[in-house]
């Protein structure tokens, strides 16, 4: 509970202080916040129950995992907004805002960590809507026309989308009419047998198209890559490495409700579906795409249906693995988009080149982000894609993997060839000089995590995933 | 030691002659009393006592050259069967003879890049594609014959003697014939007599040889068309099992008839356009095909 | 196996330290890689046996295995022992071009993981290994990446490694399925109860996956385009060295499938004589030097995939003597290729270094300038051609021998394919004899044509000397093969057991004979050596132009270039080629097939996207038509 | 309750604005009637939110908007009026004939009449969305939406916590107050509010 009512108390302080003198306290308390959150975390690994005043805040093994992730993600990107937003306001020139940004993004961490934690189907609902309501902002912070459409249609249709998974919940409530079940997922999923099936069948789909929106499964995914690529780097970072699997985890809670209610081959049967029609499309838009964050965001479509298709085929530990593997990775790449789209001012990938000679460090954190998003060993998202194949080919899923290799080779053709138009060919002239060092230490910590991870897993966070895959399993 | 002596004798001595023979054969058919038989002997014996005259482009591949050519393909004489039994054969000897006489080529070829020239360049270009066709054949010959006569030795190859049974020998026949035509640059196929020719192959390539150098390869150019004859021979009538003395004085007779035949060929035959010689060439690697099918077929193991 | 071991992080030792230190400094990567190339050649010599060692991964089910036998020593032979001649000419190449250092740090690291490949002992790591060698060796390609073709070469080359590897993700996971686990072991032990249309399936899998790496037509599109992209040692390496682990991987996978089929050795044997006609002919065709060997390279990896096929067809005929020679043959061929093909490459290095290009018509006359050079890649040249007495003729000759007792003692289509195998490697041997004397005839030989050879000198002696070496290796396996062949045939044995009963004392006693001969050919040629020297030394010897045929002023411009000199054979295969307007063979797999697939599947693409809209209403039918056919589908045919 | 999307279907925004009013406060008593028998606390502090909410706190919202936002005329729909009425009538037809298929637990429903309703209320919420182009009659749609929505879940609701049913309709009024500003931002940078221009993004 303290970490979620934390940042929120921040982000209002931060919402109070504003006019420009107070920009420094501003990033203080950003930091401060980001801190205190992952202190917030780790008491939590040490004393599971600290927090859990209320029954339905409650953060369960998956709920754990998927924390720490966002706890990570966003005190790296905290530091490294600190470089770059400073940066960026000297390019547009927008004074107006930065304490509207700084409590949103607080705010937005805060409606995670809720969506994360809580049990009840209801509050995961109103956190999911929350995030948002939060990050609708800070998509649009640059205030330009194509940002401001971007976070219209990320706000519209996410929230459309929500509303649908709304109505699924009450299919769900529906379904649970009569058992005597709370809303709540242990009781909801403890008489999974009790439950209306039809009631449930309907309900799942619809929240998996509700969730599904937001967590941008083809053909659902329009906006992602719209909002992606307009919002600040920072916040494409964030949304794509924390968002996107809080509203994963949404669908996660009814697929173990669907689970204990034996229909686990029905919604496995969908999961398949949607994730292979995500790889599909975001194979087709990573061809050829010519603006470089546009690309990832469809890399990060392309990962929520791999994810998507690891827990239809049964293959938890991977999916689990994978969550983690995007993430990281997918901050990693964001950060290093941001640090490019500082230095050439562009977001045409014909227009950059050279970066490993304009600026050698983002050049290699770039290109190593690009291998591993890419699936090249030996870094981390290999080692979950590969899982997930061999799961995929023991348990006799041979079509669905042959598409997915399939692919996973399109979309590796197409990234590569992208990443290396990008990462060689001759300097450049900086137009910032160098970049600050609060630019690259995050990046690198990345950077460092999925290599590492990639090559050796130590036993402690594998133990930590496989619970979380395990508890997937009811 | 007596047979490893006249192997050397009929090796190293004869070739000449046959030379000799052919033109003689060719002359008695132009109305002329023809040159005298030893005369190759002569000629070689005058250029190795000449001085030699180098290129400035030359270098010393250029001057090294004739002896290696002249080695390899000595050595490749070892491992014909001359006196009923070759002096080194062993199992798969065959490949080896293939290929020290590649090397003797190469080596040509590569002597006759050195000086720069665009006529030896030409020749040069030539042969290594008419050899390599050539080559490619005598291969298809040798599966034809190993599966005849199950055996990748060569002494062990023309052990057999029942040639005039196998149908494929006629072809094999008239494909090393071919062969020997094509790899000693006899007439259809290209003309040692003229110099000057843009259609010449093999006298093309040694232009600029001069003196001692150009006597060790007329040297080696005989032996190695003593091997052919010899090969070709065999390969119509094999040694069998004759004891003695025989082989050796049938394949001397063998190899006069046949050197007669190249004297009448050449004779009568007009030199083909040098586009068609490839099609030849393949037109003989199709004869062998044609021999290696029927041989198979005939065993019943297709 | 602990020297490996201790290699292998002598190794990942120093590309950290080059990693770390900056400059020169970064040379620390070739010392150390000399080094532990030392280290562990000693060790693969000396380890004997088999040996395995399993590690528990923190991933559930998995188990990490790394072991030893004669397989993987006998590649870890030819790894370490080129990788420690290559490092010293790269601590010479370096020296001059200094603009490579940035790169080098991944040279010991492409090393570390090739040895790592060969003695990992599951699927898993195995495949790690596997992508890392290629990640390494793709960053050392693009190592000069200022130039767009180095990108493109090196882009083809990782799209074309990733893409097979998805086949051996395929091949170990099928084959986990079998067995349960992903460890080698356990694959052999399934090998006995494999199902034969799964084993096929996997058999043509594992070719496709490995093929590519090793450079088998028609997946061998990489090739061409990476070699002349990257550094010469780099090349040397690679082609010398890299690709041969591809090999490896299908006698690894032979293990694993049990008693190999017929066809298995023909559909080998056939893209075999493809790649090794194909291969030399494009290598012919070429203009650019490292391209020809590039493309060579694909012919002698065709004339190794002849070799296994062989071995293939005599398993599966239970026709020891066959397949001792054809897969002892294919060994030994890996081990001469990549003697001789790294020393042409470290001598296209050398040619690059002094003459600043690689064009073959702009080239000649270089053998008076690097005359060390050119004796070495003559040497390397005819070796490669399998002339005698160097070790190219061993393993053809192996090769041959093989096939014709094959021809022996089989019947129906395998003899038809042995036949055609033999006529095969016959004319890709001919053809090689072109390629080669064009290669080493043009570029050496003559008149320089477009070039100024003033400024051109030898390399160092640093450069000079792993040549020299792998000149010397050339000649003394030529004359002495039988060492070579017995770990050839270890190695043989190590996947096929029962090949120990193979009758090859037939085999020894003709190498008995062949080294006879070969010391036969040396001696005759050093004693008409001395004969000449004897009769010629008072012979006056004077030097003049080239005859000119009456022409007064013969230029360099008139001379045979290289287009011209193989344009007869180009002529003649007109109708098989796609010829470019410079004469220079396209490659048909390229042009033909995978750019027009690659096309196709753009175009598909781009069709697709044309239909996407922008707007927020589109956005809004897409997920609303979703929500319908999804509710259609529950409701009429339930999920 | 047909009544008011049919008006919802057709005429000017002020209307609408009324209509979105109407049907919020009829949801409202919706909580009471679905409840009847039960007038406890929950109910009642549910029915005064919700019709606080519903009824005057976003119609309040979205006219202040549109009048910051001064829409001058009427923009051309996507489609236009009388088409995107037949599809409504049509969808609503649809709702009602397909019900059948559902199999909702009816049992304590007020009328039989109210899942129908609601899905039809959904349906028009959606085609609203779609078809309009003004980003106001967007957020209007959505709200249908998610009246239909709530038409719906209050037909099965049994024990959502007041808490929750709380937050949710925060986050309604959080939602409609910042895509408020939103518009207010693309008139301003806009000088229109017509969503269909905004399609400048996307993959060349």
């Amino acid at each position: 509970m303290g970490i979620i009512l934390l940042p929120l108390f921040l982000g209002i302080v931060t919402f109070i202080l504003k006019g420009h003198e107070h920009r420094i306290i501003r990033r203080k308390l950003l930091i401060t916040g980001a801190l205190l959150h992952n202190a917030g975390v780790v008491t939590l690994f040490f004393v599971p129950d600290f927090f859990s005043f209320s029954p339905y805040i409650q953060v369960d093994k998956i709920g754990f995992l998927f924390l720490i992730l966002t706890s990570f993600i966003f005190t790296l990107i905290a530091f490294y907004s600190l470089g770059y937003f400073p940066l960026k306001r000297l390019e547009t020139a927008a004074e107006s805002g930065g304490h509207i940004f700084v409590s949103c993004m607080l705010f937005f961490l805060a409606a995670m960590t809720l969506a994360i934690s809580t049990t009840h189907v209801g509050i995961l609902w109103i956190a999911v809507e929350s995030t948002t309501l939060a990050s609708a902002p800070l998509i649009y912070y640059r205030q330009s026309k194509r940002s401001l459409e971007a976070a219209w249609k990320y706000l519209l249709i996410c929230s459309v989308g929500i509303a649908i998974a709304l109505l699924g919940i009450f299919f769900v409530a529906a379904a649970s009419k009569g058992t005597g079940s709370e809303l709540s997922l242990q009781s909801l999923t403890k008489n999974g047998m009790l439950l209306n099936k039809q009631l449930l069948r309907m309900g799942f789909i619809l929240i998996l198209i509700g969730f599904g929106t937001k967590m941008g499964l083809a053909p659902m995914h329009n906006w992602l890559p719209d909002a992606h690529s307009e919002a600040p780097s920072p916040i494409s970072a964030l949304l794509s490495g924390a968002l996107l699997n809080c509203a994963f985890l949404g669908v996660l809670r009814f697929y173990q409700i669907c689970e204990s209610a034996g229909l686990e081959a029905f919604a496995n049967k969908l999961f398949i579906f949607f994730g292979l029609f995500s790889l599909f499309m975001a194979a087709i838009f990573i061809t050829a795409q010519k603006d470089y964050k546009r690309l990832l965001a469809y890399s990060s479509i392309e990962h929520m249906g791999i994810i998507a298709l690891s827990i239809g085929i049964g293959a938890n530990f991977a999916g689990m693995l994978h969550v983690v593997a995007h993430s990281l990775t997918k901050v990693l790449l964001f950060l290093a988009a941001g640090n490019i789209l500082i230095l050439y001012r562009t977001k045409y990938v014909s227009e950059v080149n050279g970066l490993l000679r304009t600026s050698p460090s983002t050049g290699i954190l770039f290109a190593i982000g690009g291998l591993a998003i890419a699936g090249a060993p030996p870094f981390l998202p290999f080692i979950s894609e590969f899982l997930v194949l061999k799961h995929g080919l023991l348990t006799g899923h041979y079509y669905a993997m042959f598409l997915y290799l399939l692919f996973l080779g399109v979309i590796f053709v197409s990234m590569s060839k992208t990443v290396f138009r990008m990462v060689y060919g001759k300097k450049r002239d900086l137009i910032w000089g160098e970049l600050p060092k609060t630019m690259f230490v995050p990046l690198a910590a990345a950077a460092a995590a999925i290599v590492m991870l990639g090559i050796y897993l130590p036993e402690k966070v594998a133990l930590l995933i496989e619970t979380a895959g395990q508890a997937l399993k009811i | 030691m007596f047979f490893i002596i006249l192997h050397f004798i009929i090796f190293l001595a004869m070739p000449p002659f046959f030379i000799g023979v052919i033109n003689r054969v060719k002359s008695l058919f132009a109305g002329r009393r023809g040159p005298p038989l030893l005369q190759p002997y002569f000629d070689i014996i005058k250029l190795l006592r000449k001085g030699s005259v180098y290129s400035k482009s030359a270098s010393f591949i250029f001057k090294i050259a004739p002896m290696l050519i002249l080695t390899s393909i000595i050595c490749a004489g070892l491992l014909m069967p001359l006196t009923g039994d070759s002096l080194a054969g062993f199992s798969g000897d065959i490949i080896l003879f293939v290929y020290l006489l590649a090397l003797a080529r190469v080596l040509t070829i590569l002597q006759a890049m050195d000086v720069g020239s665009s006529f030896e360049g030409m020749g040069a270009s030539r042969e290594a594609i008419f050899g390599s066709f050539s080559e490619l054949t005598v291969f298809a010959g040798f599966v034809t014959l190993g599966i005849i006569t199950r055996s990748t030795s060569l002494t062990d190859i023309f052990h057999w003697g029942h040639a005039l049974k196998e149908p494929a020998t006629l072809f094999l026949f008239a494909t090393f014939f071919f062969i020997l035509l094509a790899e000693n640059s006899r007439m259809p196929l290209d003309d040692p007599n003229t110099h000057l020719e843009l259609t010449m192959i093999h006298e093309v390539m040694i232009l600029d040889n001069s003196g001692p150098g150009l006597g060790i390869i007329l040297y080696a150019s005989a032996l190695k068309m003593f091997l052919f004859m010899a090969l070709t021979a065999l390969v119509l009538l094999p040694n069998g099992d004759l004891p003695g003395l025989m082989p050796a004085g049938f394949l001397l007779l063998k190899v006069l008839g046949i050197s007669i035949m190249i004297g009448v060929i050449e004779s009568i035959a007009a030199r083909i356009r040098m586009i068609k010689i490839p099609q030849v060439l393949i037109a003989s690697f199709v004869l062998t095909v044609f021999a290696l099918l029927i041989s198979l077929f005939e065993r019943g193991m297709i | 196996m602990l020297l490996v071991l201790f290699s292998i992080a002598i190794l990942l030792l120093s590309s950290l330290f080059s990693l770390l230190f900056a400059g020169e400094k970064r040379q620390t990567a070739c010392v150390g890689t000399a080094i532990a190339s030392i280290v562990g050649l000693s060790g693969s010599i000396l380890s004997s046996g088999s040996q395995e060692f399993f590690f528990k991964a923190a991933v559930p089910d998995l188990v990490i295995s790394i072991g030893i036998d004669p397989l993987s020593s006998f590649f870890l032979i030819i790894i370490f022992s080129i990788s420690f001649l290559t490092a010293i000419y790269g601590f010479g190449y370096i020296k001059e071009q200094k603009k490579l250092l940035n790169t080098l740090p991944f040279f010991p690291l492409l090393v570390a993981s090739m040895a790592a490949v060969t003695i990992s002992r599951d699927g898993f790591s195995f495949i790690i290994f596997w992508e890392i060698m290629s990640l390494t060796s793709y960053f050392l390609v693009v190592s000069e990446h200022e130039n767009r073709e180095v990108q493109n070469a090196g882009w083809i080359y990782l799209i074309a490694t990733h893409l097979a590897t998805a086949f051996l993700m395929a091949f170990f996971v099928l084959l986990a399925k079998e067995s349960g686990f992903l460890l080698f072991k356990d694959f052999a032990v399934g090998a006995s109860t494999i199902t034969p249309s799964l084993a096929g399936l996997l058999f043509i899998f594992a070719i496709i996956g490995f093929g590519t790496k090793a450079g088998l037509f028609p997946v061998h599109l990489w090739l061409p385009h990476a070699h002349p992209a990257a550094p010469s040692y780099i090349s040397a390496l690679m082609s010398g060295v890299m690709i041969k682990t591809g090999i490896y991987g299908i006698m690894r996978a032979l293990m694993f499938l049990g008693r190999p089929f017929a066809w298995w050795g023909i559909v080998l044997i056939l893209i075999g004589v493809l790649s090794a006609v194909i291969g030399v002919l494009y290598a012919l065709l070429q203009h650019d030097l490292k391209r020809l060997l590039a493309y060579c390279s694909v012919e002698n990896i065709g004339v190794i995939a002849i070799g296994m096929g062989l071995g293939l067809i005599g398993v599966a005929a239970g026709n020891t003597t066959v397949s001792a020679l054809g897969f002892g043959g294919a060994l030994f061929h890996v081990l001469n290729h990549s003697i001789f093909k790294s020393l042409l490459f470290l001598g296209a290095g050398n040619i690059a270094h002094g003459a600043h290009t690689l064009l073959i018509d702009e080239l000649g006359g270089l053998l008076k300038k690097l005359p060390l050079t050119g004796i070495t890649f003559l040497i390397a040249a005819l070796a490669i051609c399998g002339l005698p007495p160097f070790n190219g003729f061993i393993s053809e000759w192996l090769i041959y021998v093989g096939l014709f007792q094959g021809t022996f003692s089989q019947s129906g289509y395998p003899i038809l394919v042995l036949t055609v195998a033999v006529i095969g490697i016959a004319f890709a041997g001919s053809l090689a004899v072109i390629c080669f004397t064009k290669a080493f005839g043009i570029v050496f030989l003559g008149e320089p044509r477009k070039i100024d050879l003033n400024g051109c000198h030898e390399s160092s002696k640093l450069m000079l000397a792993p040549m020299f070496a792998l000149a010397f290796l050339c000649l003394l396996i030529g004359l002495f093969p039988k060492i070579i062949w017995a770990i050839a045939f270890s190695a043989a044995e190590a996947v096929y057991p029962a090949l120990s009963t193979a009758q090859t004392f037939a085999v020894l006693s003709s190498l008995n004979y062949i080294t006879l001969m070969f010391a036969l050919v040396i001696a005759a040629a050093l004693i008409l050596f001395f004969l000449r020297t004897l009769f010629f030394r008072k012979k006056p010897e004077s030097l003049g132009v080239t005859w000119d045929c009456g022409f007064e002023y013969p230029t360099a411009k008139m001379q045979y270039g290289g287009s011209s000199f193989v344009e007869p054979v180009s002529a003649f295969f007109k109708p098989a080629l796609i010829l470019a307007a410079d004469g220079r063979a396209e490659d048909l797999s390229e042009k033909g097939l995978f750019g027009p697939l690659f096309k196709k599947a753009l175009d598909f693409i781009m069709f697709i996207r044309i239909r996407r809209k922008s707007s927020i209403q589109y956005y809004l039918i897409l997920i609303f038509i979703t929500l319908i056919t999804l509710f259609i589908w529950e409701a009429w045919f339930g999920i | 309750m047909l009544t008011t999307f049919l008006v919802l279907a057709s005429s000017r925004l002020a209307v609408r604005i009324k209509a979105v009013s109407a049907q919020g406060a009829l949801l409202s008593v919706l909580y009471l009637t679905v409840r009847g028998h039960l007038f406890d606390i929950h109910t009642i502090a549910l029915f005064f939110i919700t019709f606080i909410v519903k009824t005057v706190f976003i119609p309040i919202l979205i006219s202040r908007t549109a009048k910051s936002v001064q829409t001058k005329a009427e923009f051309e729909p996507v489609m236009s009026s009388p088409v995107t009425l037949m599809i409504g009538a049509a969808l609503i037809v649809i709702s009602f004939t397909s019900i059948r298929f559902f199999p909702l637990v009816t049992s304590h429903v007020v009328s039989t009449l109210t899942v129908p309703a609601a899905l039809a209320t959904v349906l028009v919420g959606f085609l609203i969305l779609v078809t309009k182009a003004k980003a106001t009659n967007q957020v209007i749609g959505f709200l249908i939406l998610e009246n239909g929505i709530f038409t719906f879940g209050m037909t099965i609701i049994s024990d959502f916590p007041m808490m929750v049913e709380f937050g949710v309709l925060l986050d309604l009024l959080v939602g409609v107050f910042i895509m408020g500003i939103m518009i207010y931002q693309i008139n301003k940078t806009f000088d229109h509010i017509d969503t269909r221009t905004l399609s400048v993004l996307g993959d060349e």
